[in-house]
């Protein structure tokens, strides 16, 4: 396994946000969490890349034990977050938060993959000196997700990438997202549209109240009654 | 009343006042870095008015308190199109020139100060500390302060949900300036002189200390900073030396043992201030604490997040 | 009771502990002794200090405890006049004595009735100055004055009392030129004077300021002489000012070889002040005021046959005050010390500093009282 | 026919340089239901920044019930009965759930409470009891004393609406209230603003969520680099070249495609 | 030829404001932070020195020290107290809401360990000035009938100097980027990896040695120190800064020139009792009128709607 998370506990004072959570995604996966707001989904998120420290439980990344490490020893190990609500640095041009995204990994190979991310996200191609803090709500989510791919991670953790997005952009946004994990990329997804997340994902985790309430592969998620009545809305 | 508390208690009744004449800037968004400035201005209007217009002292009071509103009123039109460090640099920078004009005008003393007939006790502040701590109070409670908060977390927004911002900005800059130039006219009037050298610098940092460590959430913040700020010092005046001869027994030390240097409270003072914002960068009193005193049963529960849907 | 409280408000935190802690230790020189020479009518005498830390208002509160809580027969300090300003108010009001042995603003007391103060007038002091100056063969046909303007007692000396003394002398003199107490840059100000080319510079100011003025003018090149009254008046100048300092002259109201006691005190005074971590190379005459501030005292509660008893307090604090009325005094200071309304009179001492030592230049006796 | 609550007419504006709106034309009828779509960076929040005064437009007119209020001051404009909510969450943190709803009070001529009256006088009032049935009415009766900063995503959302709300708006403008949340709470949200819209209220949406544009609204305006490219019935958008190739993209061609 | 030398005076005052100022908009430029105890490192060097120079190492570990070994000492000491600063103030520091009083947490650190700072000098060495022992000899170089302070003339080149590095530093490097990130936002640059606790250092390291730099020059320049010579020249290096425009290095360097010749020619013409209204007065209207300074500016806010 290339993540390991057992019995995960992150509690903001007296909220207990994520209970006990256990997960693991395979190299190469794509392996999706679920759950209503507040679930705790980004709670979770935010102890995997190390942003809040967990206050039990065990990650392991790649065999290494990564439950106490800091944010950018996790990222040199390939653990890359695209954070809910974007952070994006709005002070900066389009150009420098993307290169704010491979602070880590240094110059190599970096102005071909600055290409590959213009190529794919004209909308930012054609804003790359701007400030960012000018960009659109969807433009900035681009520029969020282009950053952490700038980065080369191993494995992506996304916080509900498609928000604000077009549909045509969706459906781009999980495009690449498959053609990223066909590169062998593994990821680890958050989302509220739950149909193209089971879509693209091998598995899934459905969170409650900060507990797992179930999990298995997509597809059986997708034939579970309970969670179309929960997650797919009457429709 | 021992003579020592009765000083005390002057010299805290007009820190608290001042103390909330900061706080009602900064509680819409504005550091005010002037403080010694306005204190100043209210200072120099009731002595002038005392010394040389030998007027009463309930004029000479209340004069601090309108001049002083007027100056800060009106200073606030231009000053207030600025934010963060330029607004607190603009106000610092009023301070001195109100410092220098001062200094340099004969019909106010200048250099030499000025002295004030009318001697007031500590009744008199310590009566216009608990009605100021009630105005802040009350007009905090009132929609007036709901809009002064909105303005200070987001007044692009405040905007847009029809706040008038600027004259929110005004009106709090104005009434707390006036309170600063009231909290002068006590000062005044207390220590019988006025030296314009008192209202330095230090001054306008030590009572902006007062509000951000009390916690500028609350009206309770002001003035629990204003009170630990005076009153720090003086334990620390107590507690030193039996601090020492502490130490020095433990360690075994005997005969005389030489006063610690009275610069330690000062270093105390800054320690406390440091580890302050470390632990409690929200200053002493926060909303959350009083919500937490208040409700306590309503609180557990709200946090307890199986009530989600 | 067993001794007899005295109220001493000193300065040992803020912006003037560098001159007002040492003050501390000649008013704890002079206890110690008279204790140990069986005390004040037979009882012990007792220094209730309290630390204004510089600060006006602290000296009020320190007064009222003083007097309110403390008991205390009198008050020895505060230190500085804006201090003093503050708290004297309060002890008018209560009407206990109170001596300031430091505090030298023209006009402090005027009014008072309860504060005397053991300080020698600026005015007095600058004139024996000039005196001594103008018998000389120094040149001094022309002067300019500095001052430094945001301090009460450098500013009424710098405006008033220089023109129209050195006027008074014969010495011809321009506008008075104004520096600030915060500022270390004079280069300014020592142009314009240097495009005057005086041969004198009276200066109004602390050490810190004069220090800085002096060595500014060295370096555009001044040679004439530079002299001061009592304002920076402190033997620590000598090293503060340097080899630029030499041939600069001032008025002390203290000179430690004027008597054996003296002598003795100085002495002490600087092996005490080094065991308390201070480096000083002389009494200044504010240590030696206070001092005799403390000797003062007990000859008044000798003459008022003060015991310090709690019962008795206000008919003796009363009784002690009454005893300032035409009193004389001795002390190291000076002989037959006398009171010109409430401000001393003492003798002078106009000092050169010469070769890098603080030395005698003249000398002028105290003046008498009406 | 009666005058639409909100007529834009001819809007332009740029930014250095960059047209970003460009001559653009609709309007709103009183009591309807506009969806304001179209690809990222077409421009639809800054339809919304010149609708509430963020920015002032280079050319064109903006009338709300017929009158011209190009003059009128951003925070004059709330008070005209027109409300909005933001696509990047803009609640004030430091307020509790209830008072950022008095907040939104504020500009309303009969605003329980004025100026100078306590909001809060033993823990009740007018303005907050008003203020706790709004938010009780939207399922979110138990969070009001809590500080919204660290509320979630989707609670946060919905609280914004609610404030919005709070002014009694005539006009409503919603930009992305659907994102962040999933199926089942798009639902329900729907369901609630079927229900304002019942009440008379115009709904201006902005939506990436085409399942939610298709059943609550009945027109739409297309905008694609700042230009408008269809306007019309809602049920027609999908079949619209200009709009499958700019906005929704081959998936959506045809009949109905889930995005949930 | 007065005036002439009246503005050379002024030049030369104006570039000990400089080295300040750069401290100053360095770390608000970079931080958004306006450090309070840049004045403080400034006398922390020149007391250190002193006290080095006279008294010798503590607890009776050496001799006085000869004076450049001394001030060596005391610039390693203000660089060292500002790091002990960066540990409590920037460390600790979450910007949670971005709301208008967020980014006075370690201004009021700063203010704090002004007061300790201050304070242990005057326990340490008393509260006089004292005269530094520096180099003997006449440090004036004359020029054509002018008079020029050598120290000075140094202390503005190695400035000069340092601000060429540090704007390629900002410009060029990832490090210069990587603080502007923490600056903006502390969480989001975390996730990218950027690691606070390695990169801010560095600035208040800078902070450090320029202050401390600035400090040992004024030292050897006016052969005098005190605990209180930070106080008039931190005040004036801020309104040099905010005359230059707040985070701008150039700026600084302009603005700190321009109020020392304000300063020295308002003395000339109207006397040193004007000079507080002058410069405060200057800065109050440059604030107003162009609040981006002179030149361009640096602003933190939370972007469009
Ligand atoms: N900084 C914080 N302080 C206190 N409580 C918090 C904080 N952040 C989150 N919480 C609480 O933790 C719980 C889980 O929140 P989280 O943001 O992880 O949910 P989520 O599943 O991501 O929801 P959403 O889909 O709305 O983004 C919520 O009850 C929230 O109130
Ligand atoms: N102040 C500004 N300066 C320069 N360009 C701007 C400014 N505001 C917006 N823009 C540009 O205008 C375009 C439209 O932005 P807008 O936010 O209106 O898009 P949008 O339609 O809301 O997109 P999204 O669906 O992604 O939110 C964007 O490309 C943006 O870069
Ligand atoms: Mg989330
Ligand atoms: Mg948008």
């Amino acid at each position: 396994m290339l993540l390991d998370v057992k019995d995960l506990e992150v509690t903001y004072g007296r909220t207990r946000a994520v209970r006990g959570v256990s997960l693991s995604v395979a190299e190469g996966e794509i392996v999706t969490v679920l759950g209503s707001n507040g679930a705790g989904k980004t709670s979770l998120l935010r102890a995997l890349q190390g942003a809040r420290k967990p206050q039990g439980g065990k990650i392991t990344f790649d065999g290494r034990d990564m439950t106490n490490a800091s944010p950018a020893t996790r990222l040199a190990a390939g653990m890359a977050l695209v954070p809910e609500g974007r952070q994006i640095f709005v002070s900066m041009t389009v150009h420098e938060n993307l290169l704010m995204g491979a602070y880590l990994r240094g110059e190599g190979g970096l102005d071909r993959d600055l290409d590959a991310i213009y190529e794919r996200f004209p909308n930012l191609a054609t804003r790359r000196d701007m400030k960012a803090s000018v960009l659109s709500g969807g433009e900035q989510q681009m520029l969020a997700v282009g950053r952490a791919l700038i980065s080369r991670p191993r494995l992506m953790m996304l916080d509900e990438p498609s928000l604000g997005l077009s549909p045509l952009f969706v459906a781009k946004l999980f495009a690449l997202i498959r053609e990223i994990n066909d590169g062998g990329l593994s990821i680890l997804l958050v989302e509220q549209n739950t149909h193209m997340a089971l879509d693209v994902a091998q598995r899934g985790v459905v969170l409650e109240l900060g507990r797992e309430m179930l999990s298995g592969s997509a597809a059986e998620l997708a034939a579970d009654p309970s969670l179309a009545e929960a997650y797919l809305g009457a429709a | 009343m021992s003579g020592y508390w009765a000083g005390l208690l002057t010299l805290l009744a007009i820190n608290v006042v001042f103390a909330y004449g900061i706080y009602l800037a900064v509680a819409a968004g504005q550091l005010n870095l002037g403080g010694a400035g306005f204190q100043a201005v209210g200072a120099y209007a009731a002595a002038w008015l005392a010394f040389e217009m030998e007027m009463p002292l309930a004029v000479t009071i209340a004069a601090s308190a309108v001049v002083t509103g007027v100056v800060g009123y009106l200073f606030a039109f231009p000053i207030l199109r600025l934010k963060g460090v330029y607004l607190v640099l603009g106000t610092y920078a009023f301070a001195e020139v109100v410092a220098g004009v001062i200094l340099n005008s004969d019909s106010l003393g200048g250099a030499m100060g000025m002295p004030v007939p009318t001697f007031i006790d500590w009744q008199v502040p310590v009566i216009a500390a608990a009605a100021t701590a009630l105005l802040c109070f009350y007009l905090m409670s009132t929609r007036f302060g709901l809009v002064v908060r909105a303005v200070h977390d987001d007044d692009l927004v405040a905007d847009l949900m029809g706040v008038n911002v600027p004259r929110i900005r005004v009106i709090a800059f104005g009434i707390g300036a006036a309170l600063a130039g009231l909290s002068g006219g006590l000062y005044a009037h207390a220590y019988s002189f006025v030296e314009i050298q008192n209202f330095n610098a230090a001054l306008s940092i030590y009572v902006l200390l007062y509000v951000l460590l009390g916690g500028a959430q609350t009206p309770w913040g002001p003035f629990a900073g204003a009170a630990f700020f005076t009153l720090l010092p003086e334990l620390l005046r107590a507690g030193l030396p039996a601090l020492t001869e502490m130490l020095s027994a433990l360690l075994g030390k005997t005969g005389v043992i030489s006063t610690p240097d009275e610069s330690w409270r000062f270093v105390i003072l800054g320690v406390v201030t440091v580890l302050m914002m470390v632990f409690r960068p929200e200053g002493l009193i926060t909303r959350a604490a009083i919500e937490r005193l208040t409700h306590p049963r309503r609180r557990a529960k709200d946090t307890a997040v199986e009530v989600t849907e | 009771q067993e001794t007899i409280k005295i109220g001493n408000l000193v300065t040992q935190s803020g912006f003037l502990k560098s001159v007002g802690e040492t003050a501390v230790t000649a008013f704890d020189i002079a206890v110690g002794e008279i204790n140990a020479a069986g005390g004040v009518n037979g009882k012990q005498i007792e220094l209730v200090q309290f630390d204004t830390g510089s600060d006006p208002k602290q000296a009020a509160t320190g007064a009222r405890k003083l007097i309110q809580d403390d008991a205390v027969v009198a008050i020895l300090g505060p230190f500085s006049s804006g201090e003093t300003r503050v708290a004297m108010t309060m002890a008018e009001r209560a009407g206990t004595l109170m001596i300031p042995t430091a505090a030298s603003a023209p006009g402090l007391t005027e009014g008072a009735e309860y504060t005397w103060r053991l300080t020698e007038d600026e005015e007095k002091q600058f004139g024996r100055l000039l005196t001594a100056l103008t018998a000389s063969d120094i040149p001094h046909a022309t002067a300019e004055i500095v001052y430094v303007s945001d301090e009460v007692v450098a500013n009424s000396a710098g405006t008033q009392l220089y023109p129209a003394m050195l006027a008074k002398a014969g010495i011809e003199t321009g506008e008075p030129i104004p520096v600030q107490r915060k500022s270390f840059d004079m280069s300014a100000q020592v142009a314009g004077i240097m495009q005057k080319a005086p041969d004198i510079v009276a200066v109004a100011a602390l050490p810190d300021s004069a220090s800085k003025l002096i060595k500014e003018l060295r370096r555009q090149g001044f040679e004439g002489r530079i002299i001061g009254s009592q304002i920076f008046a402190d033997p620590q100048v000598t090293e503060l000012f340097g080899e630029e300092g030499d041939g600069t002259m001032v008025v002390a109201g203290f000179w430690h070889g004027r008597t054996e006691q003296s002598e003795a005190f100085n002495t002490k005074f600087l092996a005490e002040v080094e065991a308390r971590g201070i480096h000083k190379l002389g009494a200044h005459h504010t240590d030696a005021q206070a001092y005799d501030g403390v000797y003062l005292l007990k000859q008044l509660m000798e003459a008022a046959g003060t015991t310090g008893d709690p019962a008795q307090l206000d008919e003796e604090r009363a009784a002690l005050a009454a005893q300032m009325e035409g009193v004389s005094f001795s002390g190291i200071v000076g002989d037959d010390v006398c009171f010109q309304g409430h401000d001393a009179e003492l003798p002078g001492y106009v000092i050169e500093i010469k070769g890098g030592e603080w030395t005698k230049f003249a000398e002028a006796a105290a003046d008498g009282c009406e | 026919m009666s005058t639409p609550i909100l007529s834009v007419e001819n809007l332009s504006i740029s930014f250095g340089g960059l047209t970003v709106i460009d001559d653009v034309s609709f309007i709103a009828p009183e009591g309807g239901r506009v969806a304001l779509i179209g690809p990222n960076g077409a421009g639809k929040t800054t339809i919304f920044n010149l609708l509430s005064g963020v920015y002032r437009q280079d050319k064109g007119h903006i009338r709300l019930g017929g009158a011209l209020i190009d003059d009128a001051p951003s925070r004059a404009r709330i008070g005209l009965g027109m409300a909005r909510s933001f696509q990047n969450i803009r609640l004030m943190p430091h307020l509790s759930v209830v008072e950022n709803v008095m907040l939104g009070q504020h500009s309303r001529a009969d605003r329980p409470g004025g100026m100078w009256a306590p909001l809060k006088l033993f823990g009740r009032s007018p303005a907050r009891d008003e203020a706790e049935a709004l938010l009780a009415d939207m399922g979110l009766g138990t969070w009001p004393g809590q500080e919204v900063a660290t509320l979630p995503y989707g609670i946060r959302k919905k609280i914004e609406l609610v404030r919005a709300l709070a002014a009694r708006p005539r006009l409503l403008l919603l930009d992305e209230p659907a994102a962040g949340l999933n199926g089942t709470e798009t639902a329900e949200l729907m369901a609630f603003l079927d229900r304002i819209a019942g009440t008379g209220v115009t709904l201006l949406v902005v939506e990436h969520d085409m399942s939610l544009v298709r059943s609550l609204c009945d027109t739409a305006v297309v905008l694609n680099f700042g230009r408008k490219i269809y306007d019309g019935p809602t049920a027609e958008v999908q079949k619209d070249p200009q709009v499958l190739e700019a906005y929704l993209g081959p998936r959506h061609a045809g009949e109905d495609a889930h995005v949930a | 030829m007065l005036l002439l030398q009246q503005i050379v005076n002024g030049l030369m005052l104006g570039s000990v404001y400089v080295t300040v100022a750069v401290a100053f908009t360095l770390t608000i430029g970079i931080l958004n932070f306006l450090n309070f105890t840049i004045p403080t490192l400034f006398m922390l060097a020149g007391m250190v020195g002193w006290g080095l120079a006279y008294f010798g190492l503590p607890f009776g570990l050496s001799g006085p020290l000869p004076w450049p070994l001394a001030l060596a000492i005391g610039i390693a000491a203000a660089i060292l107290c500002s790091l002990v600063v960066e540990r409590f103030t920037f460390r600790y520091l979450q910007t949670k809401y971005g709301d208008s009083t967020e980014h006075a947490i370690p201004l009021v650190s700063s203010l704090g360990f002004l007061l300790i700072l201050e304070n242990l000098v005057r326990i340490a060495y008393g509260g006089d000035a004292q005269r530094f022992p520096g180099p003997s000899g006449d440090l004036t170089a004359e020029f054509g009938g002018l008079f020029f302070r050598v120290p000075q003339l140094v202390s503005f080149f190695i400035v000069l100097a340092l601000i060429v590095g540090l704007a390629w530093i900002m410009r060029a490097t990832r490090i210069g980027r990587g603080l502007r990130a923490i600056a903006e936002n502390p969480d989001a640059a975390a996730i990218l990896g950027v690691e606070t606790g390695r990169v801010v250092p560095m600035v208040f390291l800078l902070t450090g040695l320029l202050c401390g730099l600035a400090g040992a020059l004024f030292a050897v320049n006016y052969g005098e120190v005190s605990p209180q010579m930070g106080e008039d020249i931190g005040s004036k290096a801020i309104a040099g800064m905010v005359v230059g425009g707040l985070g701008s290095l150039w700026g600084a360097v302009a603005g700190g020139i321009v109020v020392g010749l304000v300063e020295i020619l308002t003395v000339h013409f109207f006397g040193a009792d004007a000079v507080q209204v002058a410069v405060w007065g200057a800065l109050l209207l440059t604030l107003l009128a162009r609040p981006q300074g002179l030149f361009g500016h640096n602003a933190i806010g939370k972007g469009k709607l």
